[in-house]
């Protein structure tokens, strides 16, 4: 595990967080859901810090991370793009949408780019399935992607 | 907001709420008092809600319109996203769908002020228990 | 501008337009201009009625007369006869098919009592960020009543005898619930909401959150005080960021107001909602697991009992109920358990909301009572199979439900008959497939869900999932001998029978449904290695037409594998055993030499 | 205390309310097998997450099978614990397992001793109608451990022992779904975690994924290498159960034959752990008295209770979790370290040999004291004191491997001068042994009065937590016992605290003490082995001349003629040690 230092700032945001749900170990999803908003992500070294402030084992920390599949212990891309695989998007094609990101970004699921601009990422029904198949990225969610539209999205970001 | 202390204080605020909301649909002068409520869900919001719902106050209010454009939860209309539903007092409230700025430019000229209806109206295929009782 | 003072609405969904709505409007017009009555009367095209079964369907406006089956000749004649003469055309009007009388008016028309919203009444109606506006229709007097009129065990009655069961999917009946949470001794009890939602295909949870979050937090201050408890906590899931902002400005005003907080109502109970945020994980929907989640653990159940109305979250008794089935009880005490029970069948009563999706015209959320058919739902409400193609099959209850067919359309929709015919209620997605869904790769995808959503505590649900979905992928590759099909059964059946929780015991659903209802189908992919729908990829085969191919090489030089030969001028030819099936060819080719068998 | 009636397998039965089908079906003799299950009665410990779904039963009128380990009989109830829709589940769920298990058997260390192969042998799984993916991990050496997690099959009890048990806490269960396994944070190695080596998670796994590291071949090369020495030292606590190996009784004491074994294995000394534990209560009672004068004179910071040293895992345990109190335990080496630094010093000069060319073998009833022997500080210029250290099971193996018929063996004695033990020195092997050991010879030294009753039954005992006041002539004594790291943290949170009374405390990682460690013969879940074992142990001290350790004559040989006094200089050097602060920290850089 590659050693990674924190930046001081970020971690007394942290304990600030941790000190708000005064270090309540049963809090420890939402402490996390805080701390991968100041980090983007949870590397090793944020686990820890959080394992400390709960006053909890790292290996349970460690053990909800991983766990759920919102907590991600590598960074996303600057703009995170998701593809919903509910069965409604599933049904209208979302396959072949994400099998176009994946051809024109070369990335498996679950990656980022090498340049760190993309991540692309498979995620549980939105809940938009009027606008099926559903590609969110970042915030913005595009309704009724088409294999062929998907070139126009990423040049949105280009 | 002052506190609810007691039941009758909000029996009390139901009637007040119910009569200031009546009254914007029974008032006297009809042309003037329009409500407007855009369906803001993840859906509507994702399909451009915003857009027309700031577009249909700043276009309201250019043209002086005394209208309420408010925003509401999903209608259940996810094939014609974004919907919003418009009440000309004295007439049935009306839903239209696919509503994009040019849709609302046209919503506003025809409807609002010309008193016609516009292509696109949505059939509300529901009732709900408010609407039975006072249908008894 | 002219004054309209009629409108003649008809209906443009893809239904009627494609039996020539289009050609009615265009008469309409002519004959209204013939009449000169143009700026009296406008013809207005709109969105589907939903009963497309009767289309093309006109509507006058504003005496709501109802015209079906109407063809472009009777547009003259509704003109003449029911806008100049004033007099109704009878042959066009809808004939009510229990008493074949004819009904003008469609608010009477038994179509239109096809939806009833109760759990989605504000929705669509009020502005989910300010309270007045759900004061305003009897907002928090439910509440009101209850805490000042009823005991505890007089609102549980009302609950009880309303039949409102559980709309999470499981059906277990509400009242009941709340009564055995209210019996256990403890000092402190929780109320929880489940908004989890994780089954795809399903969003009521988030409209209901978005739309009207107010209904939620009256129910679960309602159920705090019947069940003995001051407080609620709502498992939210972290993919509904909206529905979390709704909650959260929701719950600050219902604070201000103090119609949740401190001594509600000066009646001296307190109740107080807090959230608490999903991470990810379908199986926190189960409520051992939801409970061990809002703990920060992981989301892992347990076995019962114990309950959770016994002990649940931090070992106090608790009371789950999920979002749908909260929304429905301040309507109950409001209305009373006689007009709720009027609704629905004989032992499911009230509505239940749907999301229906998929391969259908009208993909949006209704709200139909209890004892609708699914002919109903699919076909009048949801206007029918997109594109005209033909309707296959409809599946319910999400990872955790069955495929139901054509032999299911006329089956009233309730627990028990879901259950009975294989599939399940589930929270409530339906999600509806035509002729070119293939059922094996429907019940692959489920299954590729459930593998990635397992816990993985116990054995049968962390491997047995794992070998339903390979069975299924070698089946979809052609690959699969007939007696796999025996072994993938009775593993099926037994993951059903041992697995610890909900995920594992209804996992097996979608592959036993499939196979039940469309067993000459795997019965296709596995002897001889053909996919019906054309779905799966390996058993396809891209050819070429020798008569049509005019040897232009295009598709040779477009082919990522060189699978392609043949020389100038001259029919190609596919090498099936290299050919990756990316289809590349068949775009390219301009002459369509190119098919899949 | 009302009670529930209902029947099993047609058979009536009768049981207190809150008892679950599978004690209620073991009442009338029906074993209903289970996998993941293990309870660990006087020891509290129950692990049963009903994971593995293997105890399955059908209750008639359920939709689904019951798990027998948590359904709670209820009135009423008719249970068929094998129908042929159970036999078939059970077989399925076999299955499956075996699915994702790798098929190596007959090369796997727990081949013979396993609970799966048992279970799939019981069942008479023939073959796996679906293959397909099998979970892979990256295997992790420890001194003392080897994680091979492919054949983790998460039924949990390592995961329940390490956290609730020892309240160590470095495992977890991590990931989810088909690729969940229990392991340490960040999948790092055992070794750079907070594992203390107790090894307990070891004596209760009952697949291979978790096992001791194999000492048994190096021991052979030294043995046949004819430059070197080999000489070896037996812990206490293996005489007492080396025989479950052997398919003899549990707690019958082997010890003639063990020393018999061990000497055609090709030892060229047989020596006895013992002779260094009275060593050790020479060392540690004398820093008792010293400490208890200090305190009795006055002194204010004088260090009390005093700890006890001796067991390896409780020694990391501390120094990872309260490195702020490194100075309260004693500093005396454990027996094994003790043993190889005389040995290597004393021994080699009369032997007249080099220091190199000895080789110390020791066989512990633990794995944790293969990490010991490789602790720098016991070592002199890179020559460890104990070389090698091989557990109860790896002895065993040796001597099937040397076809020896052990059951055969006449009995032989220790060898000297290192062989001669007391009553005192064998008690090590049971939780209370250490310190009644201590007791016997501080009070005479104490008091200078000889003691009468040398047997101290309230030291005795398997309550996690015990408490004794011994009388030496007027001067009250408060002890204080504690076996499992759980409940030694416990005591340690008072000492920490301030708040603790007792002048002495002895604590050992295992539950049980050494008698349990996790080198000994797989108990599969049964605690009346370990009671029958700390027995046998208390025999074997009744059966001794001489039961205090300042009696051994060997002992004052030693002294006299090598180490001088007790705590003395050269004592200090070879047989006492200091502790380290191994509290992991986090780094953050400021920006």
């Amino acid at each position: 595990m590659a050693e990674i230092k924190l930046a001081e700032s970020k971690v007394q945001e942290l304990k600030e967080v941790c000190k708000k749900f005064n270090y309540d170990k049963g809090e420890l999803i939402n402490v996390l859901h805080a701390a991968q908003g100041i980090f983007g992500y949870l590397p090793a070294e944020v686990q820890e810090v959080v394992a400390d402030q709960l006053n909890v084992n790292i290996a349970h920390v460690y053990g909800v991370v991983t766990f759920y599949s919102f907590f991600t212990m590598t960074p996303k891309g600057k703009h995170p793009i998701s593809i919903c695989m509910g069965t409604a998007c599933y049904v209208r094609g979302a396959e072949k949408v994400l099998d176009e990101f994946k051809r024109l970004l070369d990335v498996k699921v679950g990656e980022t780019t090498p340049d760190g601009k993309f991540s692309v990422s498979s995620l549980r029904c939105v809940g938009a399935c009027g606008l099926a198949p559903v590609v969110t990225v970042g915030e913005k969610v595009y309704g009724r992607v088409a294999p062929e539209d998907v070139k126009d999205i990423l040049a949105e970001y280009k | 907001m002052t506190k609810v202390k007691t039941l009758d204080d909000l029996k009390k605020m139901r009637n007040e709420l119910q009569s200031k909301l009546t009254l914007r649909e029974k008032s006297d002068h009809p042309e003037k008092m329009v409500q407007i409520k855009v369906s803001m869900a993840t859906c509507g919001i994702a399909s451009g809600a915003k857009e027309t719902m700031n577009y249909l106050i700043e276009e309201l209010d250019n043209r002086a319109v005394d209208a309420v454009v408010t925003q509401t939860g999903c209608m259940g209309y996810c094939h014609s996203e974004p919907t919003i539903e418009v009440h000309v007092p004295g007439t049935e409230p009306v839903v239209y769908g696919h509503v994009d700025t040019k849709k609302a430019e046209e919503i506003i000229t025809k409807h609002i002020i010309g008193g016609e209806l516009v292509d696109g109206v949505i059939p509300v295929s529901y009732t709900t228990p408010n609407e039975d009782e006072n249908e008894k | 501008m002219a004054k309209y003072n009629n409108h003649i609405l008809v209906c443009g969904g893809t239904g009627c337009r494609a039996s020539q709505s289009e050609e009615i409007v265009e008469n309409l017009k002519q004959a209204v201009s013939d009449n000169s009555l143009e700026n009296e009367i406008q013809v207005v095209r709109t969105g589907c009625f939903g009963f497309c079964e009767k289309g093309p369907i006109v509507k006058m406006i504003p005496d709501n007369t109802f015209y079906v089956q109407v063809t472009p000749e009777d547009a003259g004649e509704i003109i003449s006869e029911h806008i100049v003469k004033g007099r109704k055309v009878e042959r066009l009007l809808f004939t009510d098919p229990e008493n074949n009388e004819h009904i003008a008016d469609s608010k009477h028309m038994g179509f239109y009592k096809k939806q009833i919203r109760i759990a989605l009444r504000n929705c669509g109606f009020i502005n989910p960020e300010n309270i007045d506006e759900y004061i305003a229709r009897d907002g928090y007097a439910a509440l009101g009543k209850v805490l000042s009129e009823m005991t505890p065990e007089e609102a549980i009655k009302e609950i009880k005898d309303s039949g409102l069961r559980g709309r999470g999917g499981g059906g277990f009946p509400t009242g009941l619930k709340w009564e055995i949470t209210h019996n256990v001794e403890g000092d402190e009890k929780y109320v929880v909401c489940n908004a989890d939602e994780g089954d795809p295909g399903a969003f009521m949870d988030r409209s209901i959150l978005e739309g009207d979050p107010h209904s939620v937090l009256e129910a679960m201050a309602i159920c705090g005080y019947c069940i003995g408890g001051s407080n609620g906590l709502i498992y939210i899931r972290a993919e509904y960021p909206l529905a979390i902002e709704r909650l959260k400005i929701a719950i600050e005003q219902a604070r201000e107001l103090g119609v949740i907080g401190k001594d509600i109502f000066g009646t001296g109970f307190d109740f107080d909602v807090e959230l608490r945020y999903g991470a990810g994980a379908f199986v926190c929907g189960e409520e051992t697991s939801l409970i061990h989640s809002m703990e920060g653990l992981r989301g892992e159940p347990t076995v019962k009992p114990p309950f959770p109305s016994v002990s649940g979250y931090k070992g106090k008794p608790t009371n789950v109920n999920n979002v749908e089935t909260f929304a429905n009880i301040p309507v109950i005490i409001n209305n009373g358990a006689k007009w709720f029970s009027s609704i629905g069948t004989e032992k499911s009563k009230g509505t239940k909301v749907f999301a229906l999706a998929g391969k259908i015209n009208n993909v949006g959320l209704i709200e139909v009572p209890m004892g609708i058919t699914l002919r109903e739902v699919i076909f009048d409400i949801g206007g029918g199979i997109k594109d005209g193609k033909k309707f296959k099959a409809v599946q319910t209850g999400g990872p955790s439900g069955g495929c139901l067919t054509e032999k299911h359309l006329d089956i009233p929709i309730d627990y028990d008959n879901l259950i009975a015919s294989g599939s399940m209620m589930g929270s409530g997605g339906m999600i509806v497939m035509d002729e070119d869904d293939c059922m094996v790769s429907v019940a692959k995808f489920y299954l590729d869900f459930t593998v990635e959503e397992s816990c993985g505590k116990c054995a049968p649900c962390r491997i047995g999932n794992k070998r339903l979905y390979e069975m299924l992928d070698k089946i979809t590759k052609g690959n699969a001998t007939e007696d796999d099909l025996g072994i993938l059964r009775n593993l099926a059946n037994v993951i059903k029978d041992t697995s610890l929780c909900g995920l594992g015991q209804t996992s097996p659903n979608p592959v036993l449904s499939t196979m039940d209802n469309f067993a000459d189908e795997y019965l296709a992919h596995v002897k001889d290695a053909k996919c019906p729908a054309g779905q799966c990829k390996d058993l396809m085969e891209y050819v070429i037409n020798p008569e049509t191919c005019v040897g232009c090489t295009l598709c040779s030089r477009v082919c990522p594998v060189d699978a392609i030969s043949g020389d100038k001028k001259q029919p190609h030819e596919i090498d099936t055993t290299v050919c990756i099936k990316c289809g590349a060819c068949m775009e390219k080719c301009k002459f369509n030499a190119i098919s899949i068998q | 205390m009302d009670i529930v009636k209902l029947n099993i397998d047609n058979k009536p039965v009768v049981v207190e309310k809150g008892t679950t089908i599978l004690e209620a079906a073991k009442s009338v003799g029906v074993n209903v097998p289970t996998l993941c299950h293990m309870k660990l009665h006087d020891v509290g410990y129950e692990n049963n997450p009903g994971g593995c779904r293997i105890c399955v039963v059908e209750v008639e009128g359920r939709r689904n099978l019951a798990p027998a380990c948590k359904t709670e009989c209820t009135e009423g109830m008719d249970i068929n614990t094998h129908s042929l829709r159970v036999i078939n589940a059970r077989r399925t769920v076999m299955e499956l397992i075996l699915s994702d298990h790798p098929a190596e058997c007959l090369t796997c260390v727990k081949n013979g001793k396993c609970d799966l192969q048992t279970m799939a042998q019981d069942l008479g799984i023939r073959e796996i109608p679906f293959e397909g993916e099998q979970s892979h991990y990256k295997e992790d050496k420890s001194p003392s451990i080897i994680r091979d997690m492919d054949k983790c099959i998460m039924c949990r009890r390592c995961e329940m022992v390490c956290n609730e048990v020892q309240t160590v806490g470095c495992l977890s269960a991590i990931n989810r779904g088909f690729e969940s396994v229990v392991a340490p944070a960040f999948e790092m190695d055992l070794e750079k975690s907070t594992c203390t080596y107790c090894g307990q998670c070891v004596a209760v796994c009952p697949t291979g994924a978790l096992s001791e590291v194999d000492n048994t071949r190096k021991v052979i090369a030294s043995l046949v290498d004819p430059s070197k020495t080999v000489i070896v030292q037996t812990a206490p606590a293996v005489r007492a159960a080396l025989g479950e190996e052997f398919d003899m009784e549990p707690g019958t004491l082997v010890t003639g034959k063990m020393t018999s074994a061990l000497k055609k294995l090709g030892f060229d000394k047989v020596f006895d752990t013992d002779f260094a534990a009275d060593l050790t209560i020479m060392e540690e009672g004398t820093e008792l008295l010293g400490r208890l004068q200090k305190h009795l004179a006055g002194d204010k910071d004088v260090k009390l209770p005093i700890l006890t040293s001796c067991c390896p895992g409780w020694v990391n345990f501390f120094e990872s979790n309260f490195p702020d109190m490194l100075d309260v335990p004693s500093t005396a080496k454990s027996p094994q370290q003790m043993f190889g630094a005389v040995a290597k010093t004393y021994l080699a000069d009369q032997m007249g040999i080099k220091r190199e060319d000895m080789i110390v073998v020791s066989v512990m009833p633990c794995v944790a004291k293969k990490y010991e022997s490789g602790r720098p500080e016991f070592a002199v210029d890179g020559n460890p004191d104990v070389d090698f250290s091989i557990t109860t099971r790896e002895l065993a193996q040796m001597i099937k491997g040397a076809n020896i018929n052990f059951d055969d063996l006449t009995d032989e004695e220790f060898d000297n001068p290192m062989g001669e033990s007391t009553g005192a020195a064998v008690i090590f092997a049971n939780t209370g042994g250490v310190i009644e050991a201590a007791v016997r010879t501080a009070y005479e030294v104490q008091t200078k009065k000889k003691l009468e009753k040398v047997d101290f039954e309230e030291l005795r005992g398997f309550e996690g937590i015990r408490s004794a006041t011994v009388d030496f002539d007027g001067l009250p004594i408060k002890i204080g016992i504690a076996h499992g790291l759980g409940n030694a943290r416990k005591l340690l949170e008072d000492v920490q605290a301030g708040k603790s009374e007792f002048h002495a405390i002895e604590i050992m990682a295992c539950p049980g003490g050494c008698i349990g460690g996790a080198g000994q013969p797989y108990h599969h879940g049964d605690t009346t082995i370990l009671k029958k074992r700390a027995e046998a142990i208390y025999r074997e001290d009744e059966g001794k001349e001489i039961r205090k350790s300042h009696e051994n004559p060997f002992i004052v040989k030693l002294y006299e003629e090598f180490l001088g006094e007790p705590c003395g200089e050269l004592s200090h050097k070879l047989l006492h040690t200091h502790y380290f602060d191994k509290k992991k920290k986090v780094e953050i850089n400021n920006d």
